[in-house]
């Protein structure tokens, strides 16, 4: 298992790489991007803020969890960029390995999932006119 | 004793300052805690979720704080 | 859309690029690599015989496929290797970009399951005592 | 007329050659086509499956094969 958090862009070959085992012919990878639109209204750049120590343990967490309900998982790396991006930067990267490849998009899509549930960090987008703190109010 | 609250995201703006610093009863509560803090910075009400971590787990509402825990307000997540 | 065929390793972060795309926030990615295992028994390496022009015909229409049934897919990029792959070898990689996470991993899997299904290219297997051809009899 | 198939992976090891011409009466179909294939290599016949293809198209089993086309034997694929 490969955690980590960075401020710096993330190099999308190494993660899958982490993830590559001989023993599993399938990887999958999510690869979160810096959409240009979010609602309807055009964003500018995308300021993400953690929690450093709590977002790793967090991480950990979810890679664990996915681990206990997807015993065959061979490897899972997730790396997660905080600090200001721009449009189509990575902002995160989640890649597993298994030996059959329906187990590889059912885990990978449920640890993106509840990483964006669980995770301490926080979104900030930018407009033209104004930042929201993405989805903090009801 | 004397507990350190470190903030984050919008909670850290509704706030005004990274972290604060709070007096509170011995046998202070996760929920005790929450509850302080919503009185104390209404704008805390309005969000969709606020939870307390301590010692980068969440805490559920009966979990006791101590003086030394890394405490932390976390407001709703948007990671990914 | 980028279909390719190549008998050399694949480049694994260009085809994740061709799949990027400023509008859409999700990228999803399979990458099918040579297992040391299969049934049991020790895969020494494998060889993928192709049809060119059948397999990047029916590589498209898979792709035209997925865009008929998710219509908010922006970007889909497919390369697969034929001729002799080593252990740990990439030997096919699916990415495609969509506004939202949910429908890249559907469309994602809906490829590679399609593709494996229609797209004349058949692989060799060769193992220490022996060589099949995977799934060629009941 | 005479129609050359082009044969892949273990329908070509069955066979024995990349490819056979054979003469066909005009009119010919492509489940004829398959008939007399299966006929003359029995061990096509024990395949899970086994299609035609013309111009790069899996043929339906009346598509009616013509001198010019590009026609292909395809045994069960396995690529991915």
């Amino acid at each position: 298992m490969q955690i980590d958090l960075t401020d710096q862009p993330i190099d999308v070959a190494a993660v899958l790489q982490a993830a590559e085992s001989a023993e599993a012919g399938a990887v999958n990878a999510f690869i979160g991007t810096v959409r240009n639109r979010s609602e309807g209204r055009r964003v500018v750049r995308l300021h993400y803020e953690a929690y450093p120590p709590m977002a790793l343990r967090q991480l950990a967490r979810v890679a664990e969890m996915a681990q206990e309900k997807w015993p065959m998982l061979r490897k899972i790396a997730i790396t997660h960029r905080h600090g200001t991006l721009e449009i189509g930067d990575v902002a995160v990267v989640v890649a597993v390995s298994t030996p059959h490849r329906a187990d590889s998009f059912a885990a990978c899509e449920y640890i993106i999932d509840t990483l964006k549930e669980v995770v301490p960090i926080w979104k900030k987008e930018e407009y033209e006119d104004g930042t929201v703190w993405v989805a903090a109010h009801p | 004793m004397t507990i350190t609250v470190a903030l984050f995201g919008i909670a850290r703006e509704i706030v005004g300052q990274p972290s604060i610093a709070l007096d509170a009863p011995a046998g202070q509560s996760a929920a005790g805690l929450l509850a302080e803090l919503r009185s104390a910075y209404p704008g805390l009400a309005g969000l969709r979720s606020l939870a307390v971590a301590v010692n980068s787990e969440y805490a559920a509402d009966d979990v006791v704080l101590h003086e030394r825990d890394e405490i932390a307000l976390i407001p709703p997540v948007s990671g990914g």
